[in-house]
């Protein structure tokens, strides 16, 4: 048997503060397809940038064909025959396929004056025909669909002679048939004995179509298995790995009215895909609610329609009685409603501010820190060294600017601000990640305790130890449904992991009905 | 100055203004400058070859660039007219720099105080006219008119930026193409209004009848008023929830989203603050320097953008900031005067001085490269 | 017509201004000696009389108004030794600045105020009383006070001359040899096309003086000559005064007069290139321009004997405060200057009928409009 | 390139208006009509096509020379990515800078041509060098000498086939204008190096560019003539084209005209040309619109950065020293210069244009047909207050953003692209 096509040894990548990849292996057949599982921040794509260049690792080797490379930029990995298709296109919209195929590459005539581009369309449509692709050269790149974009992106690879064929989560932004026309195309490549790396999130997708499967998680891969051999749960088990199960003992709780609910929730995303299709749930006061699910299957787009950061395409929702669709975010926020949003620094935190008037975000109304608009610095200031001291943060410093803070600091932060409001209903996304252990099991107390004081919460996480652990019913999202509310108290690994990859195992352990009353 | 001794209100607020990267950036302000000082000097050195003069100070040099700096920032200090002049520029520049100041805040870039600031000046000047017969006599009247006419700039000029800030929020229009485009139209329709309509009769030139003598006043009044609004507005940015808003839909927009802030909205009201000012600048300008409306006004919202930009936007980096350049602006007439040294030269260095504060990359990289951590 | 005494002595003046020009370089090189370096030193504290320049908008190098004035001050500075100063505006706010500038200043004090322009009038209005004590002259203007001597001029009587010159000339057969951009060329009227033009800078009452004595002075030669009129929108936009110019000619103008300040420079230009001829404006522009053989004559206004006359009244205590001179054709004032290139060749049966047009407009058988008649 | 239905809709419909506009004002102000509205509005649209005969035309192509280059410019640095609102600044530089340097060669009655070709390669070898350092001449020594070699040879060459072919004055007179060209290129240059290297702001190093040309302008003239404003010098004149000019429409237009008209109708195909069907163009409207697509495809950003800006400081030269040298022959410093907004409208014609070089070429045409139109009207007596006139392309402007919004403008202009962590 020849060398492999690609062979990645003891590749580490440390970025400031975080070690992305730590002695991560991965060996790639000539002519398979091998699929690269993890989670969102397991390091899947920064193992990927440094394959193809983009990325200098900070120790081991890339060995393409038998031979160890040095790459200094992207244009030495594709020529040493490897393509890289990003998550995010790389086309300009507005020129032609053919020119963005070409570009870079572009065969000239009348000695460089002008771009051959007889001799260009020529060459992508002999080479579209060869893998039997669909695509017009003369079409303009932002007439086309997703499916269509992406097919460009792999000719655009093809043109420049490459062998081995890096797609960064292909089928985020594809709709059904899209995804399986590109399996259909992965099999033509590999036919013509090209080889394909792909990265994805998605069990089902990747028993489908990979001959193989390395699971990344924390940087590390955790092993590499056969994919005709491996089940989707024992994938859900190496992805998300087995923490340390919290003995939460969470005493029972008097159930109140509903305090957070949806009704025939649609969500669609900037590209106009339907990212929640139909979600119904209801939270009790009183209750928390938690989402699992495999990252990318809607649950940020139904916490932004909940929030108000986003407004639904269809259905309702509603805060206590009150139906808040359309209501704007400071009503929610007035009304009640605490958030902790899944990324911290974009919205979570205003990095440049110090700890004081982050603790300010979204109260800087509150009656509490502002009298007839004007703000009480005094009480802001000892609101915020009140989080600071019961959350533990450091520096514990009200005037340190948000960004010289770590990422857990900075999480706990927001969880102290939300947590604080009192709130009626919380709304917490990935509360937990990138946190501390210690951390972890303080947060997890005050959500029980916000629980106790009969709020509404609900809890999205991927971390399946944590919901499981702490909420009272689990809802499972797969594809923007909300595929099944299970008792996580009854419900067994092997199944949740069914259910995050689609599937609805007979039997799975239904969540009892608890809540009081239908939403109004 | 240590806030933590100032009554606790006050000591919340300059904790606020004096944030973390505050140091970073005032190095950075003050290091432009610097250069910006040095290569003008420089530029005025090799300028003075080309001269011609009947005594140079030494060889082919004409001009001496250290007597002209002096003239820049010391005449003031020597010269009574030269102080006047300064304390006129400084008033006009602190209205200008601080509406600047106030749209950079809120992440839009206002370029267009010049066109506010002309039909503030307009609506004031008109007003003035109009209501003056119709005031009673005396200071009460002089006031009464002077606070009718600022309103009436203020309002025109709160629309008129009200314009770049819908079409921004609604329309998604690049607020510097349109508020370039604005200065344009409004220097163009208030010389065609004027002459049209409301030419002073028996002048030559196009311009608006005087204002009634009673509303007019000097330049400590209007440096008070100045300092007193930039005051308020700093105030405004960080003692209320308005001022929140503001600065977090400016810095990070999403967040603002998070806090519950209707962007769009606060994009409308954020450029009509900054045009109001503006305009409350144009009828200062009317009130305090020239009595009435001219064609011609001079470009005191461009200046208002080298000072802001200078002051990182921070209205009390604008109370030094605007001054510097009102002095450098009288000062400019002296060195024209005593030095023959063309006074454009004053132009050059502000030009400089954005130039190189737009580059904050460059005294990182020398801070670093000489080993000063402090700039970083 | 033709060449008096008084003025060819202006015109060597005019050119040994010139030629310092490029000597001298900074407008102030004479005071700058005991200047240099020191605050608030004052220079040629022996002079009788320090006088202050703020000059109009389009500064110095104008070739035009503003040099004209400055030949004037020069003159005073040679004749009787007195110091000057110059103050270019940019802005027509910035007036005021410069004329507080130099009555506020003690060192020098300053005996005379120069306010160049209409443009000032607002300005002086507020510091005349505002500085009682300091003298200002005013041209192009009135101000009734005490400390302002205001002088005007009859720019439409000079401005009728021109017309008439140019009237005269655009309907006979006429030509000149001469060069423009180093190319030689025929510069000629188009005897069949009956028709002259005028460009204006801003329009302002002032600029429709010039032109209504010229509309009048072409329809005085000949009634049924069209006069094309325009104005640039601008004092510094040679570019645009060019394209306009040009139009007139494309038209079938033979003759553009312009009164636009360095606007006009691209009136010049275009006869240049169309080998049409021009009339210039404030000074004897043949003088200055580079295309000095299409200004057939200028229409010259004398300020800088303005200028002169009333420095010479302040060294002499003679100050009119609260005067009005009035400068017309009677007083040389203002006149039509052939163009240097074309002394002598301008048929003498015209420059008779200028000559008797010149008196009749003196003895007042001819009434020179002041306003537009179309 | 090719824009939508829905943008080509608004820039008709922008046009329409244009025009409507125009016919209102006319209309509004007329100085004769108040009843005879009909018969006001017919005579008014007889007289209006009455004017536009050729001499017409050719004026408005003249008219819209230094918008037109700015406009040009403009396009290559926008559409790379670098929004360059410091073309009137560059206009500036190179119309004072053009009759400078003719004024120093040819002001005192003898002409020097030594002199002048030794600045202009002095320059030329400085640009060379400087390009050198910044790595913008290729990666080994031996290509950076080439080039930078190379473009002084063919700066040399082009200065002595200049003075080869035409007289003392003349030449002189060319080599100023290649030396104005040089020095906006220069300081496009400073531009590039401020906003690609250090990251300025673009908008505000653009305002810096356009501020400090508007004070050292009118102070070396100040320093050199003691005045804001300069003699004149001889212009580069008109070339004839032998027989075709003699055309009756056409050789008055296109075939009788000043040497910068030639350069505007070759450099406005051939920037077209350029942008869509060569490599260089299709890097830069990749620059433009999605940085990180070139990066990847292995071409380096930055170059193509700054050979764009670096373009843009090419035409803006010819613009702005094609007004100062090639018609009026002096440079007015007053006020706002002589150059008096022409970047400005250079921009927003690159704006209505949508960044097509023919479309930019229409719009700056369309402009200077306006402002050709506004002063043959008044010749005929129309009172067409200019002031409003003027205002005509900055709210056609602000319309077509508000109607199409900011869809048109590349994907990335005003981003600095940094290529991830080497």
């Amino acid at each position: 048997m020849s060398a492999p096509a690609v062979d990645l040894r003891q590749i580490t990548k440390q970025f400031p503060g975080v070690l992305a990849n730590d002695e991560v292996d991965l060996t790639v057949e000539r002519g398979s397809v091998h699929a690269l599982l993890g989670e969102n921040g397991a390091g899947k794509t920064t193992l990927m940038n440094v394959l193809y260049g983009l990325y200098r690792p900070t120790g081991g080797t890339v060995v393409i064909d038998g031979e160890p490379r040095t790459f200094d930029s992207p244009r030495d990995a594709i020529d040493a025959g490897i393509g890289m298709i990003h998550q995010h296109f790389m086309l300009v919209e507005p020129m032609t396929v053919t020119q963005n195929i070409v570009l870079g590459n572009e065969p000239q005539k009348w000695g460089g004056l002008a771009v051959d581009r007889e001799r260009a369309r020529e060459a992508v449509a002999e080479l579209a025909d060869r893998y039997g692709f669909d695509v017009d050269p003369t079409a303009t790149v932002e007439d086309l669909s997703v499916g269509e974009q992406q097919r460009i992106e792999i000719l655009k690879a093809l043109y420049r002679g490459a062998d081995v064929l890096i797609l960064d989560e292909p089928t985020a932004v594809l709709t059904p048939q899209e995804v399986e026309e590109l399996f259909g195309v992965f099999d033509e490549l590999t036919e013509a004995g090209k080889t394909i790396i792909f990265i994805s999130h998605k069990l089902s997708e990747v028993t489908t179509a990979a001959d193989a499967v390395t699971v990344l998680r924390d940087g590390k891969d955790v092993g590499t298995v056969d994919a005709d051999s491996v089940t989707d749960t024992e994938l859900a088990e190496l992805m998300v790995g087995r923490e340390v199960l919290f003995d939460t003992d969470k005493p029972p709780v008097e159930l109140g009215d509903i305090g957070l609910a949806t009704r025939d929730l649609v969500v669609e995303d900037d590209r106009g895909v339907r990212a929640v299709d139909g979600v119904d749930l209801q939270v009790a006061e009183g209750e928390v609610f938690g989402i699992a699910g495999v990252d990318g299957n809607g649950q940020s787009e139904l916490v932004d329609a909940l929030t108000g950061m986003a407004t639904p395409a269809a259905g309702q929702v509603f805060l206590g009685n009150e139906d808040v669709t359309h209501a704007p975010r400071r009503q929610r926020i007035d009304d009640g409603m605490a958030y902790v949003p899944e990324d911290r620094q974009a919205r979570g935190l205003v990095m440049s501010y110090d700890l004081t008037e982050n603790g300010l975000l979204g109260s800087q109304r509150d009656p509490q820190f502002a009298s007839s608009g004007r703000i009480r610095w005094d009480d802001a200031e000892t609101h915020a060294d009140d989080i600071i001291e019961e959350y533990d943060v450091r520096p514990a410093d009200a005037d340190a600017a948000a960004h010289s803070l770590s990422g857990g600091n900075q999480q706990k932060f927001i969880v102290g601000r939300e947590f604080a409001r009192d709130p009626d209903a919380v709304v917490a996304s990935h509360p937990t990640r990138g946190v501390d252990v210690g951390s972890v099991e303080f947060i997890h107390d005050q959500l029980l305790g916000l629980r106790e004081e009969g709020t509404a919460v609900l809890l999205v996480s991927s971390k399946l130890d944590e919901v499981r652990g702490l909420s009272d019913r689990l809802g499972v999202m797969h594809d923007g449904e909300l595929v099944d509310v299970v008792d996580p108290e009854e419900i067994t690994e092997e199944e949740l992991g069914l259910l995050m990859a689609g599937e609805r195992p007979p039997d799975v352990p239904k969540a009892t009905r608890r809540v009081g009353g239908e939403a109004q | 100055m240590n806030p933590d001794r100032l009554p606790g209100p006050i000591a919340g607020l300059m904790g606020r203004l004096v944030d973390a990267s505050a140091g970073e950036r005032l190095a950075v302000s003050v290091a432009a400058l610097l250069t910006a000082i040095l290569i003008g000097g420089v530029v005025t050195l090799v300028a003075g070859v080309f001269a011609t003069c009947s005594d140079p100070i030494l060889g082919p040099f004409c001009y001496n660039p250290l007597a002209v700096y002096r003239y820049l920032f010391l005449a003031p200090l020597s010269d009574p007219f030269v102080l006047q002049e300064t304390l006129k520029n400084s008033a006009l520049l602190l209205f200008t720099g601080l509406a600047v100041a106030v749209s950079f805040r809120a992440g839009l870039f206002n370029i267009g105080t010049q066109g506010q600031l002309v039909l503030g000046a307009l609506a004031a000047a008109l007003v003035a006219v109009r209501v003056g017969p119709a005031a009673p006599d005396g200071a009460v009247g002089g006031v009464l008119i002077a606070g009718v006419a600022m309103l009436a700039g203020a309002v025109v000029g709160g629309l008129y930026a009200a314009i770049p800030g819908a079409l921004k929020a609604y329309a998604d229009a690049n607020e510097v193409i349109t508020t370039i485009m604005l200065n344009f139209i409004a220097s163009d329709v208030a010389f065609f209004l004027v002459s049209a309509y409301f030419q002073k009769p028996g002048s030559g030139s196009v311009e608006t009848r005087d204002v009634p003598a009673a509303a007019t006043f000097g330049p400590g009044l209007a440096l008070a008023m100045a300092v007193l609004l930039v005051l308020a507005v700093t105030y405004l940015l960080w003692g209320t929830a308005f001022g929140y808003d503001l600065r977090t839909a400016g810095i990070q927009p999403d967040a603002a989203d998070y806090a519950g802030v209707d962007a769009k909205r606060m994009m409308v009201t954020s450029m009509t603050l900054s045009g109001a000012i503006g305009g409350l600048g144009g009828a200062v300008w009317v009130l305090m320097s020239v009595g009435r409306w001219v064609n011609g006004v001079p470009a005191l919202g461009f200046d208002g953008i080298t000072v802001s930009v200078l002051a990182s936007n921070n209205p009390l980096g604008v109370l030094f900031a605007g001054p510097l350049f009102g002095s450098m602006q009288a000062g400019s007439l002296s060195i024209d005067f005593q030095l023959g040294v063309p006074r454009q030269l004053v132009g050059v260095i502000r030009g400089l001085v954005i130039l190189l504060v737009a580059m904050p990359e460059l005294f990182r990289t020398l801070g670093v490269r000489w080993g000063m951590g402090g700039v970083r | 017509m033709g060449l008096t005494p008084a003025h060819r002595e202006w015109r060597t003046t005019m050119r040994d201004q010139i030629d310092r020009r490029t000597f001298i370089g900074g407008a102030t090189g004479a005071t700058l000696a005991g200047l240099t370096g020191c605050l608030g030193g004052g220079g040629g504290s022996e002079a009788p009389a320090h006088v202050g320049m703020v000059y109009s908008l389009g500064g110095l190098g104008d070739e035009a108004f503003n040099d004209m004035t400055h030949a004037g001050i020069q003159r005073a500075e040679e004749e009787l030794g007195i110091a000057y100063d110059n103050t270019e505006p940019e802005g027509q706010s910035e007036f005021s600045t410069f004329q507080q500038q130099f009555a506020s200043s003690t060192d020098p004090d300053y005996d005379l105020v120069t306010c160049i322009g209409f443009s000032q009038l607002s300005a002086l209005q507020e510091n005349a009383s505002e500085y009682p004590e300091q003298d200002f002259m005013l041209i192009d203007s009135e101000l009734d006070a005490d400390n302002v001597a205001s002088y005007r001029f009859r720019e439409h009587e000079g401005s009728f001359q021109v017309g008439h010159l140019a009237g005269l000339l655009s309907t006979r057969e006429f030509s000149h040899e001469g060069s423009y951009s180093g190319t030689e060329k025929t510069f000629s009227t188009d005897p069949e096309a009956k028709t002259v033009g005028f460009v204006g800078g801003k329009e302002n009452p002032l600029i429709k003086k010039f032109e209504a004595g010229f509309i009048a002075g072409v329809h005085h030669a000949d009634s049924e000559i069209e006069v094309r009129s325009a104005y640039a929108g601008s004092w510094n936009d040679p570019g645009r005064g060019q394209e306009i110019a040009s139009s007139m000619y494309d038209a079938g103008a033979d003759i553009v007069y312009h009164a636009a300040g360095a606007t006009g420079s691209g009136v010049f230009s275009a006869a240049g290139e169309r080998g049409r001829l021009a009339i210039g404006v404030d000074s004897d522009q043949s003088l200055s321009s580079d295309a000095s053989h299409t200004i057939v004559a200028s229409m010259v206004k004398h300020a800088d004997t303005a200028v002169f006359n009333a420095t010479k009244d302040v060294v002499n205590d003679e100050f009119q405060g609260g005067s009005t001179v009035m400068l017309g054709l009677e007083d040389g004032g203002v006149e039509a200057v052939i163009g240097t290139d074309y002394e002598g060749e301008i048929p003498q049966d015209v420059l008779d009928a200028l000559e008797s047009s010149r008196e009749e407009i003196q003895n007042g058988e001819i009434d020179v409009p002041t306003e537009p008649e179309n | 390139m090719r824009p939508s239905p829905t943008r080509r809709l608004a820039g008709l419909g922008a046009f329409v208006l244009a025009v409507i506009m125009l016919t209102a004002i006319v209309e509004l102000f007329p100085n004769t009509v108040v009843g005879a509205a009909i018969g006001g509005a017919l005579a008014t649209a007889g007289s209006i096509l009455g004017i536009m005969d050729s001499a017409y035309a050719a004026s408005a192509l003249r008219l819209s020379v230094p918008i037109a280059f700015a406009a040009l410019g403009g396009i290559f640095a926008e559409r790379s990515g670098v929004i360059n609102i410091g073309l009137e600044g560059l206009l500036i530089l190179s119309a004072f800078t053009g009759v400078a340097v003719a004024h120093w060669l040819t002001g005192d009655g003898t002409t020097a041509v030594g002199p002048g070709i030794v600045l202009l390669l002095v320059i030329a070898v400085l640009l060379a060098v400087a390009g050198a350092l910044l790595g913008l001449l290729g990666d080994t020594t031996g290509e950076i000498a080439v080039r930078a070699g190379g473009g002084v040879l063919a700066t040399a060459a082009l200065a002595g086939l200049t003075v080869a072919l035409a007289g003392p004055t003349l030449a002189a007179t060319w080599l100023a204008f290649y030396t104005a060209v040089l020095v906006s290129t220069a300081f496009a240059l400073l531009f590039a190096v401020v906003t690609i290297e250090y990251r300025a702001d673009q908008v505000i190093a653009g305002l810096a560019v356009w501020l400090i040309a508007l004070g050292v302008a009118p102070f070396a003239s100040n320093v050199i003539w003691g005045a804001v404003n300069s003699p004149g010098v001889d212009t580069l004149g008109t070339w004839t084209v032998p027989g075709l000019s003699e055309l009756p429409v056409l050789g008055t237009v296109l075939f009788n005209a000043g040497p910068v008209v030639y350069f505007l109708l070759l450099a406005t195909p051939l920037s077209w040309y350029v942008l869509a069907h060569t490599s260089f163009g299709y890097w830069v409207r990749a620059s433009g619109e999605n940085p990180k697509a070139l990066d990847t495809a292995g071409v380096d950003v930055r170059r193509v950065r700054y050979a764009a800006v670096l373009l843009s400081g090419v035409f803006s030269g010819i613009g702005g020293a094609g007004l100062s040298l090639g018609r009026v022959g002096s440079f007015v410093g007053s006020g706002t210069t002589m150059i008096d907004g022409r970047g400005w409208i250079g921009i927003t014609a690159m704006l209505f244009g949508n960044y097509n070089p023919f479309g930019a070429f229409g719009a700056s045409l369309l402009f200077a047909a306006l402002d050709a139109l506004q002063f043959r009207l008044q010749q005929l007596n129309y009172a067409v207050p200019d002031s409003l006139m003027q205002t005509v392309p900055y709210v056609t402007v602000i319309i077509v953003l508000a109607l199409v919004g900011r869809t048109r403008t590349p994907d990335a202009a005003g981003e600095h692209y940094e290529s991830d962590e080497d």
